[in-house]
């Protein structure tokens, strides 16, 4: 473990723009924190945070100059892996029939910076969707290689994150290349950074950082405990799976289907998510064809549509209770985990505040 | 299960390109339901196409888009892929304006198969309502062509009216068969109809039926395999006996779209035939 | 149809190429014009009503659905009567981005009806879609320009129908220094097709049709108006907007639903750009003068059918200024001044492409809005269009019918008439009777 | 219709409206000689003096139905049409002009005219399909250029358009933008509003007003006590709904919920 002055976070930026990484990273936009391309450590949100809770969400000062002092915001990673929009391929008319390009295109070298625990979390799951399994997404798969992570350990969380109980944060434990613990303690700023990978170890050889000392490995720990004892928002997954699938006609999901506008905000916001649809673009010509692919909720009618019978979950109450069974529930029998990493985004984002955890808590109270 | 075969292989090239296939016949089978035989314009792609009865093809329509559509020809036949089609909507429209020497695109085989070696030395019974037919001609098909290896093969079809008859030819085929019986129902006969009136459930009143050593294989509406299942197991048939054919919202077929889930089960990957006590509890809720 | 010696009618099922559609009523007695009508009967839509008892800050976005094709201009009025009433200036850079979205819808205007809708009445086309097959190159001059104008009011309105980013005191949003210099190679380009457009258009044939009009505009001491000014003519008028109604009345005319504006002491008057030209000669910058001078027009034009040509002097001069706009622009600290409702009565006069936009609101303290009066352009210069007919009609009395039937369709088009804000439906029927 | 020598033909009609979405198509710059190419015009006031009659194979309609004259003239439309797609708000909702489906009309033309026995009109402003039937309805005040393009393009190339009617949310999330109602406290319509505007006035940090209408399942109760919640009164929040789109039911209904 090394550690890093917080003034010398510039050299991290400018070793990796010259290695060829363009560099994403939290940035101050629309009375937010999301995630952009940046220049420098001074377009971090220096000195921000956030105040989270159902359906809200707001930009405060803080005391210090922190970094990474807030939690997680409205963007997730997902945009950089599985961008909301793309083109799958494109069609040409031929004299006879047509011929097919695969218009992948190469990806562009990344670094992902302030990616936190819960994050890995959520690109390791979908991970499992687009890579690990019987087929694998070649765009996915191509972008995926091509990112270098920064995770940082959390030293703030929100009131919405729930990470404790889903075993995901706050601290980086999944594959990542560098991990940072900022640390403000008197008259000091620095931050206590781990290799996590060859690369991560090179990079960090090549800035000017000194061994950690015990005293400032300590300090680390302490961030990332007083965090994870700040967070008070659980979620009982003891069983859930089962109490969720014997619960399907639980009157709950008529309760919180009054509640819920089908909006589809808790998917999109949602780092796991990876629902899609596809649309055919064609020009005015008819010649040619293009084969994109979108981002989709199952909060929609489409989603579920089939022909003779229309949407199969034509209620409000049956697409909710998909989505929350899915991330809870099924996506243990398909995919070997929880698809909810405790983020909290779904609670901050849901406009009228629908909270997964307290939806799970009222079947748990009076199951079945 | 064997792992279904891919096409193309995982990680070769990007598993949503379709390849291009010719029509080379279109048949109508019925009213507003046409089968389509295709070629791939590559031979040898043709030649490999490897496929098992109960699968499904992507079927894409050039500036359309792309339809599930069980593939109903026999696997060891190679020169021929069959594909029957019941127009709809939007592709399956499009899939209609095209003729003889049209090219599509095809990519797949994908999703589970019918059971045809648990079938084997057993009756096979099988079941469809409408459409439904379909997916399950391939099984017909492969049992008729290899007679020897199953029991009696019985087969219910339900439709609407007499018109919706699909496979008029091939049905009169399979009666010729002394070990096939093939029972016939409509709900609104006409004067000509010769054969039975009401749901198909009624039948198995009139039929002696060996349940336990049959296989069950349905496919048809909802409400028909609601009853068909309600009705067998009350007979005694044990329900890992039944497979049924489902269908779901489908876009990728690749397991990442998301849209043909129920409960666990991506319909394009564990399904679209399910040994039934294994999605049971999925399709007997509403709207999941 | 049909046609005898001495009675001839001739009906046409539509004019086309205006904005919105209304109707047109001559009569013909034994070779004399004795009746001129310009029918327009909109389906009311009530916007004044509609109106009440809504709060001050919806007025923009509601009254911008009267005219999809000018609704920049119905909001600025909107907006500054009630930044009027309110006693709220906007100034500086706020200032200076109105003037520049404006400058987009002229452009886009102006360019849509020179191209698409006028020139092919003097090339003979049925449209500017038709034109293209022959002058490809031209067309796609307009449709650029027209585009380059779009461009300008989506950036700065979100969208060119009916923006979104506008609101009394200024915007939701403002633009960054990039977004705004990301324009400008268009506009310069503008520029120089404005320029073009002004020598081909200056190269049509016009007929012989000088009148002596009473011209209305705004007159600002500095700028060329679009936003700010007083309300002048020719004839001596000379009044602050907030005396607008002192001067000028409407009445409902049994022929049609819009309602026609009267000026104290005249007939009739004519708005636009013919009249922002005439009464702003002097303040339009040099190159646009000499462009004017080049183009074989003076400061005054008193022949409607050479309007083409001013509207693409307008565009030359809107494209200078949203350049100069652009050149200076310094991001303002906050998108929109603070604009806090009191009791009172606000007035608010623009210069819409089409000519002055008059709009008057009593609000009270709580914002909510007692009365509403909106006196769009159309409403102007309907009678000058009537008398213009009388006066041409005569000239081309002997022309097939056909060509006289297009005479008039060319002389009602010479105003632009947006008669959307208005009405509805324009069949065009001449009648000649014994 | 993919014969290349006879080319569909394409009429545009326009009833109480703007013009807007009439525009909106003129504004298609890029696409505008290009679809000329592959249809032609064959009624379009607004462009065009050529008028051939009918029937039309696609006709657009813009603008609601105000008067006894245009409830006849769309009878007359609908039989010459063989698609009939209604754009824009006054033609799928009523519009703007609707407003006055919530008073009584007389009261309105008094305000407005001095001499009201010359105003012909109905006492309501309605949506087209509320007079014939409709083949497709696109939303918007004004429609979006890439959707009017798409839907063209749809019905040339013999598709269904692509045009999703889930919630702006959906199309606001996908862009990236920062929510104005959890962020920043601002009503926003855009829950139970049809996606299709690309996301215009969150874009701009404003609410959205719903000029798309409503979307396909809008819950517009749940979004009352939303924003009840955030401290709007039943008022306000009724007023919210009574816009330009006011007169479509789902928006109509809870704009009238208090009162009942
Ligand atoms: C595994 C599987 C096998 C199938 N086999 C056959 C077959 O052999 N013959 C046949 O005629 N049909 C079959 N279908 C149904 C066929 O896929 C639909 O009829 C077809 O998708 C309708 O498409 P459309 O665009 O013409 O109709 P639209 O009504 O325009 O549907 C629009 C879109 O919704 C989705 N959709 C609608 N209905 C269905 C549906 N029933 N299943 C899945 N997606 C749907 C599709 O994505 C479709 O493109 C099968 C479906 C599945 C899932
Ligand atoms: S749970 Fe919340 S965010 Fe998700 S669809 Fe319902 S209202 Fe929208
Ligand atoms: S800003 Fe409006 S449209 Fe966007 S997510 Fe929030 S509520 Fe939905
Ligand atoms: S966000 Fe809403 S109000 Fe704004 S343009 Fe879109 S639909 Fe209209």
């Amino acid at each position: 473990m090394h550690t890093i002055a917080s003034n010398k976070l510039a050299q991290l930026f400018i070793l990796l723009k010259k290695q060829g990484y363009a560099v994403i990273a939290p940035a101050l936009r629309d009375a937010a924190i999301i995630y952009d391309e940046v220049e420098t450590p001074s377009d971090l949100p220096v000195g921000w945070t956030d105040a989270q809770s159902p359906g809200s969400y707001r930009l405060k000062k803080r005391e210090d100059d922190a970094y990474f002092g807030y939690a997680v915001g409205p963007h997730s990673w997902k945009k950089v892996v599985l961008p909301p929009r793309m083109k799958l391929w494109a069609a040409r008319r031929e004299e006879k029939g047509f011929t097919i390009s695969d218009t992948t295109e190469a990806p562009r070298k990344l670094a992902l910076i302030g990616v936190r625990a819960c994050e890995l979390y959520a690109m390791a799951i979908q991970d499992t969707v687009f890579i690990k399994g019987d087929y694998v997404d070649p765009f996915y798969k191509a972008q995926r290689e091509k990112l270098f992570i920064v995770a940082v350990n959390c030293a703030q969380a929100a009131e919405t994150c729930f990470c404790v109980s889903m075993k995901t944060g706050p601290k980086a434990e999944t594959a990542y290349d560098l991990a940072l613990t900022e640390v403000i303690e008197n008259k000091r700023h620095y931050f206590v950074a781990e290799a996590g990978s060859r690369r991560g170890a090179a990079v960090l050889a090549a800035l000017s950082t000194a061994i950690a000392r015990p005293a400032e490995k300590t300090a680390a720990r302490q961030v990332i405990r007083k965090t994870a004892a700040s967070i008070k928002r659980t979620l009982d997954t003891d069983g859930l799976k089962t109490l969720l699938y014997e619960n399907l006609a639980h009157p709950r999901w008529n309760d919180v289907a009054e509640r819920c506008l089908t909006c589809g905000n808790c998917t999109m916001v949602c780092p796991t998510c990876f629902c899609t649809t596809v649309e055919e673009i064609t020009d005015l010509t008819g010649d040619h064809s293009e084969h994109w692919r979108r981002w989709d909720s199952c909060f929609t009618m489409d989603f579920s549509f089939i022909h003779g019978e229309g949407s199969v979950r034509s209620s409000n109450k049956s697409r909710y209770r998909q989505w929350m069974t899915h991330k809870l529930a099924s996506w243990h029998d398909q995919f070997g985990s929880s698809g909810c990493v405790g983020c909290g985004r779904c609670i901050t984002w849901c406009p009228p505040g629908i909270d997964i955890t307290e939806e799970v808590k009222a079947i748990r109270k009076n199951p079945a | 299960m064997p792992a279904p075969p891919r096409n193309p292989p995982a990680g070769a090239t990007s598993p949503y390109l379709p390849y291009p296939a010719e029509i080379v016949e279109k048949r109508l089978e019925s009213r507003g339901v046409y089968t389509f035989r295709l070629r791939f314009l590559d031979e040898v792609r043709h030649k490999n196409y490897d496929f098992r009865p109960g699968q499904f093809n992507m079927l894409y329509i050039f500036g359309v888009g792309e339809v599930a559509i069980s593939i109903v020809s026999d696997p060891e036949i190679g020169e021929t892929l069959d594909h029957t089609v019941r127009i709809v909507g939007n592709v399956t429209e499009a899939l209609n304006r095209l003729d003889v020497g049209d090219v599509i695109g095809i990519r797949g085989p994908y999703g589970s198969a019918w059971p045809l070696e648990a079938a084997k030395g057993k009756d096979v019974i099988i079941l469809t309502g409408g459409l439904g037919c379909a997916p399950v001609v391939s099984v017909i098909n492969y049992i008729t062509a290899r007679r020897d290896d199953y029991g009696a093969l019985k087969i219910f079809h339900g439709v609407k009216t007499p018109k919706d008859l699909l496979y008029r030819e091939r049905i009169r085929a399979w009666q010729k068969d002394a070990r096939t019986e093939v029972y016939l129902t409509v709900d609104h006969p006409d004067h000509a109809w010769q054969y039975s009136v009401g749901i198909v459930t009624n039948l198995f009143t009139q039929i002696q039926l060996d349940l336990s050593n049959s296989i069950v294989m349905m496919c048809g509406p909802g409400i028909m395999m609601h009853h068909a299942v309600r009705d067998l197991c009350s007979r005694g048939m044990r329900m890992d006996q039944l497979y049924v054919s489902l269908e779901r919202n489908m876009k990728c077929a690749l397991g990442f779209c998301g849209h043909c889930q129920m409960g666990p089960n991506f319909l394009c990957k564990e399904g679209p035939i399910f040994r039934y006590d294994r999605i049971r509890h999925w399709f007997e809720t509403p709207a999941i | 149809m049909h046609q005898s010696d001495d009675n001839r009618s001739i009906e046409v099922g539509a004019l086309a190429r205006v904005e919105g559609e209304g109707g047109l009523d001559v009569k013909i007695k034994k070779g004399r014009v004795t009746e001129v009508k310009l029918r327009i009967f909109e389906p009311p839509r009530f916007f004044e009503a509609f109106l009440l008892e809504r709060d001050f800050t919806e007025a923009p976005d509601i009254t911008a659905r009267i005219c999809g094709i000018c609704p920049v201009a119905y909001q600025m009025s909107a907006s500054h009567a009630m930044e009027d009433a309110c006693g709220i200036k906007v100034e500086g850079a706020l200032r200076d981005l109105r003037r520049m979205i404006y400058c987009g819808e002229w452009i886009e205007s102006h360019a849509l009806h020179v191209y698409m809708l006028h020139a092919p009445d003097f090339l003979g086309y049925e449209s500017g879609i038709q034109m293209a097959k022959d002058f490809p190159d031209i067309v796609e001059r307009g449709l650029r320009l027209k585009k380059i104008g779009n461009a300008l009011m989506t950036l700065l309105g979100g969208r060119s129908v009916h923006p979104v980013n506008l609101r009394l005191g200024g915007f939701y949003r403002v633009p960054a220094r990039a977004q705004m210099q990301a324009l400008k190679a268009d506009l310069e380009w503008a520029k120089d097709a404005a320029l073009q457009t002004v020598q081909w258009t200056a190269a049509f044939d016009f007929p012989d049709f000088e009148q002596d009009y009473t011209f209305v505009s705004l007159r600002h001491p500095e700028e060329y108006p679009i936003n700010a000014g007083r309300i002048v003519s020719n004839k001596g008028l000379d009044i602050a907007v907030r005396e607008y109604t002192e001067h000028f009345t409407e009445e409902h005319i049994a022929h049609s639903t819009a309602l026609h504006s009267r000026l104290e002491g005249e007939t009739l008057y004519f708005a636009g750009p013919m009249a922002r030209y005439n009464l702003n000669f002097d303040r339009l910058p040099a190159a646009v003068q000499s462009a004017a001078e080049a183009a074989g027009l003076g400061p005054v034009c008193r022949n409607p059918f050479q309007g083409i040509i001013v509207r693409s002097l307008e565009i030359l001069y809107a494209c200078e200024e949203a350049l100069r706009v652009l050149e200076n622009y310094v991001p303002p600290d906050v998108p929109a001044v603070a604009v806090v409702p009191r009791s009172a009565t606000g007035h608010g006069c623009t210069e819409a492409p089409r000519g002055l936009l008059y709009h008057r609101y009593d609000i009270d303290e709580n914002g909510k809005i007692h009365s509403a009066k909106i006196v769009p352009p159309t409403s102007q210069n309907q009678r000058v269009i009537e008398n213009d007919l009388y006066r041409l009609i005569p000239q081309y009395i002997d022309f097939p019918k056909k060509a006289l039937k297009h005479r008039c369709e060319q002389a009602i088009r010479n105003y632009d008439p947006c008669i959307s804000c208005s009405t509805h439906f324009l069949d065009l029927r001449i009648k000649e009777e014994d | 219709m993919n014969q290349k020598t006879a080319k569909p033909t394409l009429a545009v009609f326009k009833f109480a409206s703007c013009d807007g979405c009439q525009l909106t198509l003129l504004n298609c710059e890029d696409a505008l000689l290009p679809l000329a190419d592959e249809i032609e015009i064959a009624h379009f006031l607004e462009a065009s003096s050529a008028v051939l009659p009918g029937p039309y194979d696609v006709t657009l309609v813009e603008g609601s139905i105000t008067t006894p004259h245009d409830a006849q003239r769309i009878q007359e439309i609908r039989k010459q049409s063989k698609k009939l797609i209604s754009i824009g708000a006054c033609a799928t909702a009523g519009g703007i002009q609707a407003l006055r489906n919530f008073k009584n009309v007389d009261d309105f033309i008094s305000v407005v005219y001095a001499q009201p026995g010359y105003i012909d009109t109905l006492a309501t402003a309605t949506a087209i399909s509320e007079h014939v039937r409709v083949d497709f309805e696109l939303r918007g005040c004004p429609i979006d250029q890439k959707q009017v393009i798409e839907v063209l393009t749809a019905l040339l190339q013999g598709r269904r358009p692509d045009i999703p009617s889930h919630s702006l949310c959906v199309d606001c999330k996908q862009r990236g933008l920062v929510c104005v109602t959890v962020a920043q406290g601002t009503a926003c319509l855009g829950p139970v509003t049809h996606a299709g505007c690309g996301v215009l006035c969150p874009a701009c940090e404003r609410g959205c007003y719903g000029c798309f209408g409503p979307m396909e399942t809008p819950n517009t109760r749940a979004l009352r006590t939303t924003w009840a919640r955030r401290g709007m009164t039943d008022a306000e929040i009724s007023q919210a709904f009574k816009g330009i789109n006011a007169n479509a039911p789902a928006f109509r209904k809870e704009h009238d919920a208090p009162k009942r």
